[in-house]
Parts: structure tokens; C-alpha cells; sequence
């Protein structure tokens, strides 16, 4: 066990993964001798060389396509796209190529691959490198959507990612890469498609991921001082959703919250909230309440803060749970 | 006028004809139209007339393959169907350049060559009937699926190129542990982003890989003009590789220089591009009516050009082969096409909760939530056609 | 007041928009001499010359990219996508740039295009022909997103897309492009984004759009038979939606199932799902039940039978409704 | 060795002279390092000193505003700044050859260029500092918003000058009546499908667009010969148009050579290429460290090669400027800075309400009853933090 940050963990968490096969190959955008702009694959180059750590040519769909051309023979590229917003000239190789590929080939073959996206917003960035793509992915059938919220989670998700024989959108909330936490690098971590409950609770439950985990813990935390006992979910697995842990959940709660910074509208909230009601419709005190970014585009940073849920949006929104 | 440098830059290679070649503008070709075969400087075939013959053959039954192709979709058993017609000499040409270890993406439209990688006639047709998305066994064909979205397969070849090059398979010096990547993509294509930026990639890595343009002259009603204004062979120059135009329809130029070509990948020498220049005598499609577009003039002067023919009247004058021959020929391409049409009819598709077990290769809890849902609302139903069979 | 099919209604609209204003071009692949695959742009290039309807260059975002500049300069380029599968390539424009513009610039500039999609299955197509891509639209904040279900909304539709000042996703159902129905040239269309209440009835309320406003309409017309009486409504805009037109009835019915071809997860289903638990939630006797395309990558044709909703389909949704 | 054909193909054009000096590998230099005038067979700078002296001007203040960008970065005021240090021959150089009715698409980084184009020093500052999206009046200045997806303004700006084509605006007997579009790509945009579909469509509609190719050597941390083995101009052979290297950093140089290219796409000649061999001397951004991949021995050699310091020295040895012309032109820098500074320090964002207001130019139900939402719940806060304030 060791504490570090979420960066640091996933630095460690990708060197494991390049030791434990050789036929991982990471790709991308400046992730060789600078170690990516934010430094997640640093000093992975020096170590695995530069045929196994490759800088690529600045073009995504490029980076994607060929990627999907290496792991149709065999290799396990581990795609490092440089921003959220940077996802979207690559696609069409996503959407229409690698999400399709074992079910076209009818199960013969599958190109395990993963695109890692830093993504989400709360660091003052100029546009497009606050995005939140992860709904374009969960929309589309055939990719596996992940996202940590923590450090021991990065680390053992990377990997399971990396090992998983389907290929994986790997979300990475940036503005908690430098949050630190315990890694427990001796036991074995939860599945990978597992959500997880973060803090427990009876009167209603706080459903969050990536970055917006972190918030709702606090808002769960200032509530208990009012007297309020939240739950709170971390998805961790966006696509497929353990449906299984979350009505568990509310069940008991009766009440739910979705927190993202995605846009309201086909933002995983709406799946929860379409889910949730469609399996406890009788037990459901109130409708889940989603608390999400608004239906803008990611606006300019001096007002990011007013684009974001935070506490105080979370637990007014709880009120309101409450009050039905 | 200052001298310009070769195009590709850089010092020359270790095939300077063939470098210099592309520099030009002149189409090579080895066999006109009249059959009579002709020297070029730098490539030459070298097989001798049984090869020939071999290949004329491989020819006359891609043709075939495709007349089927188009007269099932006409009874309805299939979809859709791409016709070759005309471009076989493309196609057999630059398949018998590839070696079993080298690997081959196509279009949608490669039906000779995927004959020549020994996919099953069935798996290709299946696609086409809607029986299945293209299924045959890439790694034992070593020939990719079928690509709809154009141009999306030459990134593909480019990585797989890129692997290649990963696990030890070029520049050895036994040239049997050496392979290389052919891709197709047509004019139209030629315009694709992704195209482009393979051939970046191709050109940073050095990566073993060949693009083989399919220069048919029509992106469906799009003539070849709206995608290039130069002859689309000079690209490659762009980009620091070698680009070659060949006589499309002329089957020993366009096996000569794909040899060349792949041989230079395989030896290590980094990507080539190929330009046939051919043309799609059918339609686009089956679906499509190219009397809207172009003038029956144009394909009229094609047919004067057929990739077949020509190589039919140079080895009769040669007396390498005779009337028995073709005779036997014919014989051999009517029991391809009844095994085309009896395969064909017989092909039927899994039904839609396999769809499911394929999704994933590590299947996740929804999915056979949906396929077990699926399932039992159709069960639903069974008493009940049952019942009304009755 | 004429009888044509949906295409000689988008022609005769499109053929209008051109006369309209000068400034509006076509610009996609085959449509000029061929007219478009569909034949939707027949006989307008030789109408209205090779500079107003113009065969572009085999590259769908070069199309959207370089119509984005023409639109920058005043003109109003309609794009013909060939097919649902083939837009993607250029979805880094639409969502990057085009969606953004006009939020980009503070309202001082803006790109009014239409990007044409022919789309969905059921006509025997090969893969890539077949898809649904709406949801990814409607998700992305700046589109607006609208799809039509019959020949009289097709021909006023696209025109009101083509004079809308704002970036407009048009979808076209194509396996209702052959269907024949009645335009009316005279009287003033409804407005671009509401939503219309195809046929009235109280048991429950069939939400519907492009495609399967028909089957619904099927639907209906069978349980009547069985003594149900459904309201069936076309949504016509999928974004913005018109959640008054559809609280309105729901409100009646208080059941309702929304039907789409396209998958379910995250399709617009679960965002009308959402809402409508969030509006009615105490007036709801059951859950908004969903009937879609499944959660797979669009199948080969011959089951696409299976795959896409169908009357038995809906009937079963809305007998699991009516049960609640 | 067959003779190679004008890369572009197709006839000589107007421009003999210039289009010949495509094909060579040499880049086109009309001020040395060393501050003397050389000749060049293709191209002229026609101007004299005091034009000259107006460039250096320019350059003078371009350095300043970037060197204050960098500084109030460092200070808070700005999140971030990309530095154009090195590259003010190559922005003033070529935004100079642009006339009022060009329209210009430039990247994140020609600062100069939106000086030149009169954008408000506060609207480009906004954008950085977090307090708008970049929104100067793009119609006003002819200037389009700053692009942050690499490559796409090349679209756009092939767009805009196919809009040109269709307003008559090109290929006109009097020449004011014509316009052309100039847009900035940088070397490691040469990579992006987007960039090369432009390629694509400017050659294929001919239009008046030229790329100018900014390489600066660096895209982050990758060298240019990651995105191409073979010099960059080279690029657009394989497309059909002219291509020409500049050194990037002689002003005058970049702007004979952008003059040529811009009037030609005026007079109808179609799109060319220019790639300006420059370098970029600072970081990225100021978020970058570019110890970690390049050697300082690189940037010093560079840094023998400065934009500024050739002219100064050109002008002072000609006489055309004195130490005190050099001292007037930093007291103007001077109070370009405190201009800067002062500008920055106010500007301040519309609140987040504004952004539903701008969301559509005809808004919808949706977007005002999110706004409503949305201030209507802040509104809940405002007698807290009144209260909060006594
Ligand atoms: C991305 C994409 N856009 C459009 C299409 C529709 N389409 C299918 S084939 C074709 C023309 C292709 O022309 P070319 O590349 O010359 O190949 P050919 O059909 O002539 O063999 C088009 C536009 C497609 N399949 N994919
Ligand atoms: C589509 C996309 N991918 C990646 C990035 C991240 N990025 C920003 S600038 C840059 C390098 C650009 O290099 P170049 O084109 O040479 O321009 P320069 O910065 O040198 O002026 C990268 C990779 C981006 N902005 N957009
Ligand atoms: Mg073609
Ligand atoms: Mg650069």
C-alpha cells in the first residue's frame, strides 16, 4: 500500500501492464520523451523504448485506425488522446470500426484496444479540454466505458482495461489527477464493470463517476451535518451500468440523485433516471433528480463554476428529492 | 529552372528504376490492348506463358464470380452486389503479387482477390445476402473484411503494416520471413481524410505497406476529376513515397509492379503507391444506373481495353494455349458459377440473439440480460404460430 | 394540395428553398447528374447550375468543414449525407465547430446549415446503412435536431430547416421515402419544433418519431380493434423537444411508451423517460416503458426484423403498461 | 531517367517563374541572418526601406504583445498563452500580403496577424483569460476566431473561399475587386484528415485559399519529421498545386513569396502552399516544458537566425533608421504593454446566464427555460450572500 496521486497511479498501473505483455503498445500525442501533457506515461518510453512507447503523428482518427490495425494482430494498443474534446476526428473509427469489430467478424476476432481520455472540466482550460464525450460511448454498443474516481482504482482499472479482450473507453477525470489516495497494490480489486458504494446511507442515494464523485462524498459529508444520510455510488463502469448495485441501493433509499458534468439531456443521467424508473417504479419515492451540466456547450472557464454541479447544487436537488 | 529533387526526396533507393519511373508521368504497361507485349525500363514481367495462362484463368473466373454475383442479386438472393467487371486484371494481377504471409485489405469490391486468398465463395456472398456481416476468417485468409465506410481500411492496413514491422517481419535477410500489407482503396476514396492520414503514418513509420489505388475512373456518379485534378499515382509524392501508375487493365504490368512494390516493403524500404488505371465497366452497384452519369461512348472505348481479352489473344498467338483450352476453361468457370448459385441459396443467418453472444468476447451482464429478454418475448409467440400452423 | 412521396416532397421543398433564396446551395456527394442515391436532389443541378447543387469530393467532413466556411460568408448549405453510417467521419465538425459557432462568437456569427441524413433500417441494406445517429445529435448542445414521418411535413420541414439561422440535423426516415401522402402547398405548416398529435386517445400515449410514427400509428389502429384507444405522437423535433405537446397528453393518458429504432441506451426514449418521471411523476400510473432498436451494432439484414420495433412489439409494451 | 513533369501537373501558369521555383528543394531567402539583401530569381520584395521599417515595426510590437501575454500568464491574469516568439517574420510577413476584402483563418497562435487585422488586443486576451470564447467581430476584421481543434480552420477557410468564388469576388479584370483567403496551419497540423480534405477541395474547386504552413519545427514535443519525412511544401505536388518554401524568418521573404501566392488565388489561379520554415523559441504554451524534449543547442542556433535582429541590423546599415527611430519604436512598445496590462486586468465574463441567451440564434423554449432554471435558482443564494455581506 503507498499513497500517490491519480496520475502517478496510472503511470504505475500502465508500466505494470507493459511488463506483464509484451505485446502492449501505448500510442499517442506527445507521450514519449515529455510523458504526455500531463504527464502520465513519463519516463514510460525510456524504459519500453520507443517501439513499444510511440509517439504518433498528430491526427486521431490516424492514431485509432491504426491502432485498430495492430490489435487485429494482436498487440493490446493502450491510445492516449490528449484532451475529451481531441476524441472526436477519431470518431468514426470508434463508433464504426472498433465497436463493431467482433460482431461483424461474428466473434472471430476482436481488437482489444483502449482509449484513455483525459476528460471533464473545473481547471480553467480554454475550450474544447473540458468535455464530457463519455454518452457518445455509452450510446454506442459495443464499447466498454470506464472512469475512476480514485487513485487504487486507476491503477487496478488501467489494468483491467488493458487485459480486457473488448475494447474499452478509458476516462480519466483530470482535475483529480493530482488528488491523492491509497493504492493497495497487494489485494485484488472489484471487477471492473462493478460500481462501487463509497459512503452508505439510508434516505436517498447519490449516483456519481469520475469527477463528480469526489463532490457528492462532500456534499454527502456537509448533509450528515444536517442530519441527512446519503449514499453515495461510484458508477466506475459507465457502459454496462451495474444496474444490479444501484437498485440494491435505492431499494432502500427510495430516492435518487445523479450528479455529472456532462449535459443534461442523453447524459448518463438520463439512462439511470429511464432504468431506475422502469424497474422500481412502485418503490420510488420521488423521480430521480439529475444534477448535471446545462445544455450548453462547455462554457468559457470564469464561468465554469456556475456550469458545474457542486455541493450546493447536489444538496438542493436532494431537497427537493426529499420534499416529494 | 532549378532541377527538381526526386520527388519522394531523399537518396535514392535501393530500386532506382523503379524510383526514377514514378517521376514520370507514363503509364507502364507490358501488354497493349492488341495483345502484343511491349518492354518498359523498369519492370518486366518475368513469369514465363504457363504463369500467363495461369493468371488468365484466375481472370476468366473472377469474371464469372461476378456475372453470378450480379445475377443472384437480379433474383432477388441477394441485397446488393459491387460489380468487378473490367477491373480483372487489377485485381488477379496485383493478388498474385502477394505472398501467404503478406496481408490484404480491400474494399468492398475485391472479389477476385478474396478468391485468390481462398475465401470461401459463401462468406463473401453472405455479406451481400444479408446472411452475415462478412464473417470468413481473416487470420487463415489473411484478407480483411469487406470495408463499407470508405476509405477506413487503410488505416487499418497501415497498423497491421506497423505490427508487422513489431514482431521482426521485414528487412530479414531470408526473404520468407519477410511480409508486407496491400491495401485497396479507389479514387474516390482518395479524397478521405483517413486515407490521407494513412499515407502520413505510413510514410513517419516507414511502415510495410503498399496502397493500391483502384483508379476506376467513377466514385459512382463522380468522375475521378472531381476528386484530383493531377494523376492521382503523384500523391505519394506528397508524402515521401514512391508512386507508380500502371495500365490497370494490363494484368503482367499491374503483377510486376505490385511485386516490385510489395517486395520494397518487405525488404523494409517503407510504403509504395500504386495507380491502376482501369475502369468499373457495370454499374456501381446494382443498385445504380450509370446511364445518368456517363456516356456510353466512354465505356464503349473501355471495352476495347478488356483486361481479359487482350491476354486471351496473346497467348493464342502464342500458341500456349488453344480453343480446348478455353473450352475447358468455360467448363471450369460454369461449375464455379453453379457451386456460386447452389452455395448462395443455401445460405441463411443465425438468428438475432447470436448477435448478442458476439457482441463482446467477454460477455457483460446486460448483454445476455438482452439476449435472455429477447428470447422469451419470442418465446411468446411460439404457442401461438403453433397454433395458427395448425 | 398534391399526392407524392416523401422524396418528391423533399424535392419539390428543397426545389423551393433554392428558389426562395439565392444564397442557399446543395452540396453533397452524387447529388448533381445522379441526382443523390435516393434521387431527393433529381433534376436541381440542371435547374439551378453546378454552383448552387454541388457535387462534392469524397469527404464528409470537408463537405460539413467547407460549408461551415460558405456559411460564414452568407450562404446556407444543405449537405446531403449518403447514408446514417457515413456522417461520423464528419462528426468532429458538426459538434466541434458547427454546434458550437454561434455560442463560440457570443451570438455574432452564426453557420445556418442543414445536414440531410437519410436514416434507419428496414430496407435490406448492407451494415453502416442502416443507423440511427440521432441521439448523438440531440445530446450535443447548439444543434437542433428534427426528423420527418410523412410527405407534407417532409416538404415544409426542410424548408423551415433551410430558413431556420441556426445549424439543423434533418433526418430522413428512408424506408418512408417511397410512401405516398398528401401535401398541402397552401396553408401555413405548423411551427419547425412542435410536436403533433397524429391520432388521439386515452389509454396511453405512443411518443414516437421518423420511422416509426407509422408502426405506431399500425400499432393504434390494431389495439383500437382490442378496444384501447392510443394517442399517437409524432416528435418531429428531437431537439429542442416539445415537452409541452407531450405533458399535455400524458397528462390524459398518464402511460406512455416512446418508440425508436435506434438503440436503447441512451437513445431519446431514456431522455423523454427522464422528463417525464421528473414532470409527472405523482400522475404516472406506470413507468415510460421503452421499445427500441436493441443494445447491439445494427444487424445483417435478415433479422433486422428482429431487431427493429414492430406493431407486436409496441402492443406487448403497451399491454405491460396497462398492467401496471 | 524519364523528365519529370511540373509537380502540379497541368500547363505552365501565369507565373512561370514562381511556379518553376516550386520545384525546388531551396527555400526562398531574401534577407540573410546577417542582415544583407540577397537576390532570388523568382521572387522580389518590391518595397522600399520605409515599408521595410514599418515591417520591423510590426514585428517589434508583435514581440511585445506576445511577451506581455507570457508575462501576465505567469502573473494569474491570463490561464494560458501560446507564444509566437520567433515566428514574427513569418505572422507579419505574411499578414501583411493580405488586403482589407482577404478574409484570414489563423490557428491559436497568430497573434501578430490579429494585431495586423486591428482585432481588439482585449477580445484576443479574452479568450486566454477565460473571459469569452475569442469573440472579436470576425466580419469586421476579416479575422476568423482562433481554432483549438487542430486543422479544421483549413475547411473553413477552403469554405470561405469557395463562398469568394460564388460572389464574383475572383479573377476580375480590376484587381480590387478580387479577395483570397489566407489560413495558418503548423507543421504538426499537416497530419490532420482535415487538413489534407482541404487540400482536396481547394484543388478541386480551385479555390482562392492558400495554406500557409507554419513550421515552427515543433508540434508540442514532436519534431516535424514525425508528421513527414520529406519537406513539408513538397505536401501539395500531391495535390496539384504550388508549393514553396520560405525562411520563415526573413519578413521579406514571406511576404514576396505570400504576395505571389495571394494575388494568384485572386486572379483565379487556385489554391498554393507556403510553408515557412521558422522555429518556435519559447514553450508551447505557457504550460509547456520544452527542456524535456529539445536541446538548448537547438534554440541557440535559432536564436542566431532572429526575425528582428536581420532587419534591425539591414535598416541601421542601410541608414534608413537610427538609434533614435529604435528608441521612439520601445517607448511605443512600452505603452503597447501598459495598453495590454491594462486591458487584460478589466475584462471580465458575462455571467453563465448570457451563454443559454447566445446558445441559438433563434432560442428555444428549452434553452430559456434552462436559463430561467438556472438564474432563478442563483437568485435562491442572493439574500444568503447579502446577509453573508453584513
Ligand atoms: C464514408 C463513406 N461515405 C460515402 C459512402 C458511399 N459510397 C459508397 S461507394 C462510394 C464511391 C466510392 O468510390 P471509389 O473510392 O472510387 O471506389 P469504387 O466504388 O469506384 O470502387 C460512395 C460515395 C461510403 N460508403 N462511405
Ligand atoms: C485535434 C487536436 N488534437 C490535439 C490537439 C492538442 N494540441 C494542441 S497544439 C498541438 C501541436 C500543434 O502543432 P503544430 O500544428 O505544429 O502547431 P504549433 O503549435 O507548432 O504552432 C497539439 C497536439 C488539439 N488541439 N487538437
Ligand atoms: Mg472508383
Ligand atoms: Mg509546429
Amino acid at each position: 500500500m503507498s499513497t500517490m496521486t491519480m496520475a502517478k497511479a496510472l503511470n504505475a498501473g500502465l508500466r505494470r501492464a507493459l511488463d506483464a505483455n509484451p505485446k502492449v503498445l501505448l500510442f499517442g500525442e506527445d507521450i514519449g520523451k515529455l510523458g504526455g501533457v500531463f504527464r502520465i506515461t513519463e519516463g514510460l518510453q525510456k524504459d519500453f523504448g520507443e517501439e513499444r512507447v510511440i509517439d504518433a503523428p498528430l491526427a486521431e482518427s490516424g492514431i485509432i485506425g491504426t491502432s485498430f490495425g495492430m490489435a487485429m494482430r494482436g498487440y493490446r494498443p493502450v491510445i492516449e488522446i490528449q484532451f475529451d474534446g481531441f476524441v472526436y476526428p477519431g470518431f468514426d473509427q470508434i463508433v464504426s470500426q472498433v465497436a463493431k469489430f467482433h460482431n461483424r467478424t461474428n466473434g472471430r476476432s476482436s481488437v482489444p484496444m483502449v482509449v484513455r481520455i483525459p476528460y471533464g472540466g473545473g481547471i480553467g482550460a480554454i475550450e474544447h479540454h473540458s468535455e464530457s464525450p463519455e454518452a457518445y460511448f455509452v450510446h454506442t454498443a459495443g464499447l466498454k466505458v470506464v472512469t475512476c474516481s480514485n487513485p487504487n482504482d486507476a491503477y487496478w482499472m488501467i489494468q483491467q482495461a488493458v487485459a480486457s479482450d473488448d475494447p474499452v473507453i478509458f476516462l480519466e477525470p483530470k482535475r483529480r489527477y493530482h488528488d491523492k489516495g491509497e493504492v493497495v497494490h497487494e489485494s485484488k480489486p472489484i471487477a471492473l464493470h462493478q460500481a462501487r458504494i463509497v459512503r452508505g446511507g439510508t434516505d436517498a442515494t447519490l449516483i456519481a463517476y469520475g469527477p463528480m464523485v469526489k463532490t457528492c462524498v462532500e456534499a454527502a459529508t456537509i448533509a450528515e451535518e444536517e442530519g441527512r444520510s446519503l449514499e453515495v455510488i461510484d458508477l466506475r463502469s459507465l457502459s454496462p451500468i451495474d444496474m444490479v448495485t444501484l437498485t440494491h441501493s435505492v431499494r432502500r433509499t427510495r430516492r435518487a440523485v445523479v450528479v455529472h458534468e456532462d449535459v443534461r439531456t442523453l447524459g448518463v443521467g438520463a439512462e439511470v433516471a429511464a432504468r431506475l424508473g422502469e424497474e422500481l417504479f412502485y418503490l420510488m419515492e420521488s423521480p430521480v433528480l439529475r444534477v448535471t451540466g446545462h445544455d450548453l456547450p462547455y462554457p468559457n472557464s470564469r464561468v465554469e463554476s456556475d456550469f458545474l454541479p457542486d455541493v450546493d447544487r447536489i444538496l438542493d436537488a436532494v431537497d427537493r428529492s426529499l420534499a416529494y | 529552372m532549378s532541377q527538381p529533387l526526386q520527388p519522394w526526396g531523399g537518396p535514392p533507393g535501393a530500386t532506382p528504376h523503379a524510383d526514377a519511373m514514378t517521376a514520370s508521368d507514363e503509364m507502364v504497361q507490358l501488354l497493349t490492348p492488341e495483345g502484343r507485349r511491349v518492354e518498359h525500363p523498369d519492370f518486366a514481367f518475368t513469369g514465363d506463358d504457363a504463369e500467363i495462362a495461369g493468371l488468365l484463368r484466375e481472370m476468366v473466373l473472377a469474371r464469372r464470380l461476378d456475372l453470378e454475383g450480379t445475377s443472384l442479386q437480379r433474383q432477388g438472393e441477394l441485397g446488393l452486389w459491387p460489380p468487378l467487371l473490367g477491373q480483372e486484371a487489377a485485381q488477379i494481377g496485383s493478388g498474385r503479387a502477394v505472398r501467404d504471409a503478406d496481408m490484404v485489405f480491400p474494399t468492398y469490391r475485391e472479389h477476385g482477390v478474396a478468391m485468390l486468398r481462398g475465401v470461401p465463395v459463401g462468406d463473401m456472398l453472405a455479406l451481400f445476402r444479408g446472411t452475415s456481416m462478412g464473417d470468413w476468417d481473416i487470420d487463415e485468409h489473411r484478407f480483411g473484411q469487406y470495408q463499407i465506410i470508405i476509405g477506413a481500411q487503410t488505416l487499418h492496413a497501415t497498423g497491421y503494416a506497423m505490427a508487422l514491422q513489431r514482431d521482426g517481419l521485414i528487412g530479414n535477410p531470408e526473404p520468407d520471413r519477410n511480409a508486407a500489407v496491400l491495401v485497396y482503396h479507389g479514387d474516390g476514396a482518395s479524397s478521405q481524410g483517413d486515407v490521407n492520414e494513412s499515407y502520413v503514418f505510413a510514410a513517419s513509420f516507414q511502415a510495410p505497406v503498399v496502397f493500391f489505388c483502384m483508379n476506376n475512373q467513377w466514385a459512382i456518379s463522380e468522375p475521378s476529376t472531381r476528386q484530383s485534378r493531377i494523376p492521382l499515382y503523384q500523391r505519394a509524392w506528397g508524402y515521401g513515397f514512391p508512386g507508380v501508375r500502371v495500365d490497370g487493365n494490363d494484368v503482367l504490368a499491374v503483377k510486376a509492379v505490385t511485386d516490385w512494390a510489395m517486395e520494397r516493403a518487405r525488404q523494409g524500404q517503407g510504403p509504395a503507391f500504386i495507380e491502376a488505371f482501369t475502369y468499373r465497366m457495370g454499374a456501381h452497384t446494382t443498385s445504380d444506373d450509370p446511364t445518368k452519369y456517363r456516356l456510353s461512348e466512354e465505356t464503349e472505348a473501355w471495352r476495347r481495353k478488356d483486361p481479359i481479352e487482350r491476354v486471351k489473344t496473346y497467348l493464342l498467338d502464342a500458341g500456349a494455349i488453344d480453343d480446348g483450352w478455353l473450352s475447358d476453361l468455360d467448363a471450369e468457370a460454369d461449375a464455379l458459377g453453379e457451386h456460386i448459385r447452389s452455395t448462395c441459396r443455401q445460405l441463411d443467418s443465425e438468428s438475432l440473439a447470436h448477435r448478442f453472444d458476439v457482441l463482446f468476447r467477454e460477455p457483460t451482464a446486460e448483454s445476455e440480460d438482452d439476449r435472455d429478454a429477447h428470447l422469451s418475448y419470442l418465446a411468446r409467440f411460439e404457442p401461438l404460430s403453433e397454433e395458427s400452423a395448425r
